[in-house]
């Protein structure tokens, strides 16, 4: 990934236990091929993942997030993945409002049936976020840190 | 030396000042606020103004600043000092109670070790000091032996004589070697007495009866009937140019991190709160009277100063409208009266 | 915990992994890089014996306190390796899973790419081990005794096959009698065998096991607490018959005025008096009174005084032999009992569809459209007319009788878009026994498909078509309307795609089976699953066919979706059988990733502020309030708590916290930062 | 109205159904009023009510040096009002346990500030006690309570970004916001946990960043729009044009307006099947 010419988005996935990652798995036995620029971080329910999370997973360097769950209806905990759609319908707006980009952060069911919606979603992402370009302004702020004073004196 | 500078000479001080690598801080209007921030011509330079809303001491003393950085590989931890925090700077049109501030911190960074942060930047850094021609109700520098036009802590000191001129006191080396270096700048001073504008700030308590009181009323109920309403945010000691606590965190990734000293206040709830559960300093009561007793008894007994100003920054910007010369008066007039 | 000594084992998976990932590289990598790994080493097959004795070995041999495996999905082994953890006597949840076969090896054929991506895979997770702390199987204790709700075939079956197990079964039925459905039948289906000869003794034999206790006209209040401690109330109604002096002598209802009242028992094809029992093998065989229509309640109701002091008519009193106490009591009221349980089936049944929905077919107008369990009754033996087929309207054999399937079934606009799996057999079974009862009698079914799967079923469909001489037309009846003494059925027969006309005496509607109409409720109350049809919810439609979304809570029979009664005995004995394997314990172990109130040192106590966002977004309500109190028993702070027992695991609870004061066991917020921290694109 | 304040502080405070009065005393400042404490009877001269009572008193029910001196009468504005409604779903106090004296009101601030522009609550909607005229409250439409937004939703991505990176470099986290929130009321603000440290402390743009996203995400559904954060930001910040968004946002989604019913489920605490879907894939 060290190929400058070459713009690779880096993403963070956050995954439920119960349906995407083990539709991603499913991906994985039927041997279908997906663009490597995720990294995935397990989790029992999307319902479980803290806003804060994909904060720090920018924080982190990431140009784009995907959280991906059981379809309504489906969750494993019953009301996991209704909980975690309240959340990102006002997260996300928050985010955009402070100038992120909301195709950096994208949301998606996926059933552990849905091994070709698996790679399709995250060739989608991968794709768009390649279009944006790195998350420059997030990557900036990372890189000041706490020379932003001395900076500025 | 004296010399005056005329207003319209201030475009060709801060040029003067970029020509000569000086960087240049002095106030801006930001929107509600005036704010003491790089310049870079003289038209963003605003003087209509009582006092900046913050202080001089975020120049010397930032509010987040990295003091190493390291590395982590395996079994191995290296570290990188910060350098070039200092850079040649004037501090263009800050007022005498901020630079006064200076001299009294100096001694608190230069104590038990000295701090090379805090030094070095007080080295790099001219402060260029315009004396008040106006105040208002909270200031009360004249209450902690200080004026409007003090030098204490200032290389140079402006005053306003006319609407468009200012006269020029150097009153150190480092503000006189500045006024040489831009010389042309700078007119000879037209002869007679110029009627200097110097604001009047009234005295509003006697600052050598605070200290008595205080070393014999650790214990009264005053501090709580006065601080109930203090919701204990850190607002007053973030402002306040003399209050310098600092908290020192890591800030790191799995393979690198900082160190980080960023400002904190004994205002806070956290501020003592131990590891253990215990807070010495558990309710709001005596936080505040940790604030007064530092400035006006601890710091006066280990460095023979009072640690403030009179600038008045906390009681102006105090959510629930706390007020230290308030407090102040009270304590000047309880004519010593032990609970 | 920084000091943790891990051991990173990457598998070649034979050449599934190695293939397209350099696990030597990663191996590498990982040794040379990641603070805390002090081991790393390739396998060919860790999941194998040899594998896993190496990681047996290592662990001991090493001393190591922490384990990656890089390997396939954790779905596939990470069972295997914490087992294998576990007997080195490494806690197991210091043991985890980086997925780089399922995530690297298999979807990314380039070998720079997948070994990268493998090596930042498995550097997330040796920082997520470093976190790791060891958690214990939580051990429950478990009540020995099931609760069985529902007393029909499936609620009996489940009742004696755990009763049959040794353990105590409280069974509850709302209606006055055990049987349910079954007992309405006449006869079943493939075998034609008289289906109260085969209900009878079981009802019979469950009310005489010692292990059960039987709770009729009785409901389940509320349910608390989780698997092996529930807390059932049940609500007993007010029978009006003392249940322990009544004998059963049938002097009551003899002599009770009310004799109009329509059986439900019947259908409505018959009456019943106003103290009854639903039908004469009933069990219990005692009475209840109904108090919507005894003139007795009525009376009492209008003068607003009890019961007991209306003197409108005593003569269900007056009549009863039992004394000095009668067994009658006007003035009984419902009493709530409470019973501890470790297991609970729910076999709560169905209910056919209203015939009222199909205004069309004259559902619910004409006397003579009937619902398939109304015809049971009328060809039931002990049914109102003793088994001869008579229509309701005028008591006439009919000579035609039409059969409609699909009423209601696979018909989204009556809101059943599912098949009811029954009807293409019990219509059958229909035009036969009309056939064996009238036989100049002449039947015609319209359906839309036959659905006979099953041992015997379809050869069953196929007598009733050509031995016993039934006409099947296929296509939907547009209307059914009356003409003079006939109803007129007017259908389509789209084989020949002709309009059909039939001039019959008696239609009889194949209703859809249904949820009950308080499945939701019941469901709420246990804190399970429905569906969009508001039948109750397996966990798993394949795996977990008879375990409902709680643990502890099994479905049996029709509540969980129309079934016939061979597969209702079928799934309640399975459901039985869970129960009995979870009885078999005196403690279960559960999987200790369960949510976990932070606790501190006085004064602190928590830094929880207790605002119960925790407690309302759980989905198992296992968020309690704990006051945290002084010596002197005042409340210093009230906080919530995780009753281990009833979390899942999902951590919503963490995740809704502001403070993060609740934190997952097993994905903590430490594991959690570090796994992203180790991310680390910058 | 002030004597009518005053009379019925002193009636609560001497009948003692209260052991002590929030309120509204001079400042030191004509312009600027201050919470006052009022415990005993001959005290009740120092409550007054201007236009300049700008504070959200309900806060200092979260703090223990103003609870200590026990059950409070609290004088409240409208909008201070809503905030009780939050604390009594939210457990955090129980409505028998506070006196409330509402005030009517017709703005505050000079000049006046945002919130009262699109005021519905000029008379509050929980009281015991009404001081003041009543007045009938206005009623707005959505986009009129959220009119202050268009000009910043309406800007480019990067000048979103630009205009609020302007914004938190210039915050210096004392806090102020969150303690002056009557609804930031955890015993550990997240910001003070550092195991792990999920938001940096640090007064840089990444802290400053976290720090302000979050602190505005956990009153998704929550905050009343007291605008108190805002007014105490020394650094100037429109927080509460943070705060708004998310009120706005969670009454699109959710139909939802935080402080306006007791009865109604807490928006973030809840769910319904029928939520919108618009950003899954």
């Amino acid at each position: 990934m060290s190929d400058e010419t070459k713009f690779e988005p880096r993403i963070v996935a956050f995954l439920c236990n119960w349906c995407t990652y083990a539709g991603a798995d499913l991906a994985g036995t039927g041997r279908k091929q997906y663009q490597a620029n995720v990294r995935v971080i397990k989790l029992p329910c999307t319902g479980g993942i803290d806003p804060l999370f994909l904060i720090k997973a920018f924080e982190r360097g990431a140009d784009g997030i995907l959280v991906s769950g059981c379809h309504p209806g489906d969750c494993h905990y019953n009301s996991g993945n209704y909980h975690a759609r309240r959340r990102w319908n006002v997260f996300r707006p928050l985010l955009e409002f402070c100038g992120i980009n909301p195709e950096r952060i994208q949301f998606s069911w996926i059933s552990a049936a849905e091994g070709g919606k698996w790679v399709e979603t995250i060739n989608g992402v991968v794709d768009s976020v390649r279009a944006l370009g790195p998350f420059e302004g997030y990557h900036k702020i990372n890189a000041i840190g706490p020379d932003a004073s001395s900076e500025k004196s | 030396m004296e010399k005056t500078l005329k207003k319209e000479n201030f475009n060709s001080l801060i040029t003067g000042l970029k020509d000569k690598g000086y960087k240049t801080i002095a106030p801006k209007k930001d929107n509600n606020l005036v704010m003491l921030d790089e310049v870079q011509s003289a038209d963003e330079i605003h003087l209509d103004h009582v006092q900046t809303n913050n202080s001089v001491k975020e120049f010397f003393l930032p509010k987040t600043e990295k003091i190493l950085s390291y590395k982590i590989e395996k079994n191995k931890v290296s570290m990188e000092e910060p350098e070039g925090f200092a850079v040649k700077t004037v501090i263009f049109g800050s007022r005498p109670c901020d630079a006064a501030s200076l001299p009294v911190m100096d001694k608190v960074f230069n104590w038990d070790c000295s701090d090379k942060f805090w030094v070095e930047r007080r080295e790099a850094i001219t402060v260029v000091t315009i004396a008040c021609d106006k105040c208002d109700s909270y200031c009360f520098c004249t209450s902690v032996n200080l004026a409007p036009d003090s030098k204490e802590g200032s290389d140079v000191l402006l005053t306003k004589i006319s609407d468009d001129e200012y006269l020029v006191e150097t009153v150190t080396e480092k503000g006189e070697g500045l006024i040489k270096e831009l010389e042309t700048v700078f007119s000879d001073p037209a002869g007679g007495t110029p009627e200097r504008q110097i604001a009047s700030v009234e005295k509003k308590f006697e600052i050598d009866k605070v200290k008595p009181w205080l070393d014999e009323n650790f214990v009264n109920k005053v501090w709580a009937e006065f601080s109930t309403k203090c919701i204990g945010c850190g607002a007053c000691t973030f402002v306040c140019p003399t209050c310098h606590c600092f908290d020192i965190v890591d800030e790191c990734t799995m393979s690198k991190g900082d160190r980080v000293k960023n400002w904190d206040g004994c205002q806070f709830k956290m501020f003592t709160l131990h590891t253990s559960g215990h807070n010495p300093r558990s309710t709001q009561d005596q936080r505040w009277r940790q604030r007064i007793m530092h400035k006006f008894k601890y710091y006066v007994e280990k460095f023979d100063n009072i640690l403030c100003v009179g600038c008045g920054r906390c009681s102006r910007v105090c959510p629930a409208d706390m007020n230290i010369s308030e407090m102040l008066e009270i304590i000047a007039t309880e004519d010593n009266q032990k609970e | 915990m920084g000091n943790k000594k891990i051991g990173v084992f990457v598998c070649h998976c034979g050449t599934n992994i190695s293939a397209t990932v350099d696990v030597e590289k990663v191996a590498e990598e990982t040794k040379k890089n990641n603070p805390g790994v002090s081991y790393t080493t390739t396998y060919k097959y860790m999941c194998s014996d040899p594998g896993q004795k190496l990681l047996r070995d290592k662990i001991k041999e090493e001393g190591l306190d922490g384990v990656v495996v890089a390997a396939c999905s954790p779905k596939m082994h990470e069972h295997t390796f914490r087992n294998a953890a576990i007997k080195t006597g490494l806690n197991p949840y210091h043991v985890e899973i980086s997925n780089i076969r399922e995530q690297c090896s298999w979807v990314h054929p380039e070998i720079p790419v997948g070994t990268e991506k493998s090596t930042d895979l498995v550097r997330m997770m040796t920082e997520k081990v470093r976190k790791d702390k060891s958690l214990n199987a939580i051990k429950v204790p478990v009540t020995k005794r099931a609760l069985v709700i529902g007393g029909g075939i499936a609620g009996i079956q489940a009742a004696l096959d755990i009763a049959d197990g040794g353990h105590e079964v409280i069974m509850v039925e709302r209606e006055a009698s055990i049987g349910g459905h079954m007992a309405q039948l006449s006869e079943t289906f493939p075998t034609l065998d008289c289906s109260q000869c085969i209900m009878t003794p079981k009802m019979v034999e469950a009310a005489q096991n010692d292990n059960i206790t039987m709770h009729t006209w009785s409901e389940i209040e509320s349910v608390d607490g989780y698997i092996g401690n529930f807390t059932v109330k049940i609500r007993k109604k007010a029978r009006s018959v003392d249940l322990d002096l009544c004998t059963g002598c049938s002097s009551c209802w003899q002599v009770c005025p009310c004799s109009k009242i329509k059986s439900e028992f019947d259908m409505g094809l018959g009456n019943r008096t106003a103290i009854y029992i639903p039908f004469p093998q009933a069990i219990p065989s005692k009475p209840v009174i109904d108090r919507e229509n005894c003139i007795l309640f009525k009376d009492a109701r209008k003068k607003n005084i009890k019961p007991n002091d209306s003197k409108v008519c005593r003569k269900c009193i007056d009549a009863c032999p039992i004394a000095p106490v009668k067994a009658i009591d006007y003035n009984q009221e419902d009493e709530i009992i409470e019973v501890k349980v470790g297991a609970i089936i729910v076999a709560t049944g169905y209910k056919e569809l209203e015939d009222g929905l199909y205004g069309e077919y004259g559902g619910g107008k004409y006397e003579d459209v009937i619902t398939g369990l109304q015809f049971e009754r009328l060809a039931s033996a002990s049914g109102p007319t003793e088994g001869v087929i008579k229509r309701p309207s005028d008591g006439k054999e009919p000579e035609i009788v039409v059969f409609i399937q699909c009423v209601g079934s696979r018909d989204p606009a009556k809101g059943c878009s599912y098949c009811s799996k029954t009807c293409c057999m019990y219509t059958a079974k229909h035009t036969m026994l009309y056939k064996h009862k009238v036989h100049h009698g002449h039947a015609f079914v319209f359906y839309i498909d036959i659905r006979c799967a099953g041992k015997g079923y379809e050869e069953f469909s196929q007598r009733a078509i050509e031995e016993e001489g039934a006409t099947y037309l296929r296509g939907r009846v547009s209307r059914v309307y009356k003409k003079g003494e006939k109803l007129v059925v007017l259908g389509a027969d789209t084989l020949t795609g002709s309009v059909v006309e039939i001039e019959a005496d008696m239609v009889v509607l194949a209703s859809a089976m249904k949820a009950q109409d308080d499945a939701m409720e019941i469901a709420q109350k246990l804190s399970i699953q429905y569906d969009k049809d508001k039948f109750l919810s397996e966990i798993h439609p394949k795996l977990k066919p008879v375990e409902s979304s709680s643990a502890g809570i099994f479905l049996a029979g029709t509540c969980q979706g129309p079934k016939d009664i061979p597969e209702t005995v079928a799934q309640a004995g399975a459901a039985a059988s869970k129960v009995l394997a979870l009885l078999s314990s005196d403690e279960l172990e559960r999987e200790p990733v369960v949510a976990r109130v932070d606790r501190q040192l006085p004064p602190v106590f928590s830094t929880c502020i207790g605002c119960f966002y925790c407690q309302k977004v759980c989905p198992y309500s296992a968020i309690e309030s704990e006051d945290i109190k002084a010596r002197d028993g005042s409340v210093i702070k009230t906080v919530a708590r995780v009753n281990e027992g009833l979390c899942q695991g999902c951590g919503l609870c963490a995740a809704t916290c502001r403070s993060k004061s609740i934190e997952l066991d097993g994905f903590n917020d430490e594991q959690i930062y570090a796994e992203i921290n180790a991310v680390e694109f910058n | 109205m002030i004597e009518a304040l005053r009379k019925k502080a002193e009636e609560l405070l001497r009948s003692k159904t209260v052991d002590v009065v929030y309120g509204y005393g001079e400042g030191s400042v004509p312009e600027r009023t201050r919470p006052v404490f009022i415990t005993k009877p001959e005290d009740v001269n120092k409550l007054t009510w201007n236009k300049y009572c700008v504070y959200n008193l309900t806060t200092y029910l979260k703090k223990q040096e103003a609870r200590k001196l026990g059950k409070p009468a609290i004088v409240v504005k409208g909008c201070d009002a809503k905030t009780i409604t939050v604390l009594i779903k939210e457990s955090q106090i129980k409505r028998e346990d506070i006196y409330i004296i509402g005030v009517t009101c017709t703005g505050i601030g000079e000049p006046p500030a945002t919130k009262c522009k699109a005021c519905d609550v000029n008379t509050p909607l929980i009281y015991d006690e009404l001081i003041g005229e009543k007045i009938e409250n206005k009623e707005f439409s959505f986009d009129e309570r959220y009119a202050e937004l268009d000009e910043y939703e309406k800007l480019s991505e990067k000048e979103k970004w630009d205009f609020w990176q302007k914004q938190f470099a210039k915050c210096i986290k004392c806090y102020a916001c969150s303690s002056i929130c009557p609804l930031c009321f955890c015993d550990r603000c997240i910001v003070d946990k550092n195991q792990p440290q999920w938001i940096d402390p640090s007064a840089h743009p990444r802290g400053n960043l976290s720090w302000n996203v979050t602190r505005a995400y956990h009153l998704a559904g929550r905050c009343i729009n007291c605008e108190e954060c805002q007014r105490v930001c020394p650094a100037d910040i429109p927080l509460n044009l943070l705060n708004k968004k998310l009120a706005k946002e969670t009454e699109k989604n959710f139909k939802y307006r935080s402080g306006y019913n007791v009865d109604d489920e807490l928006a973030m605490a809840t769910y319904k099947e029928d939520d919108s879907e618009d950003i899954f894939k």
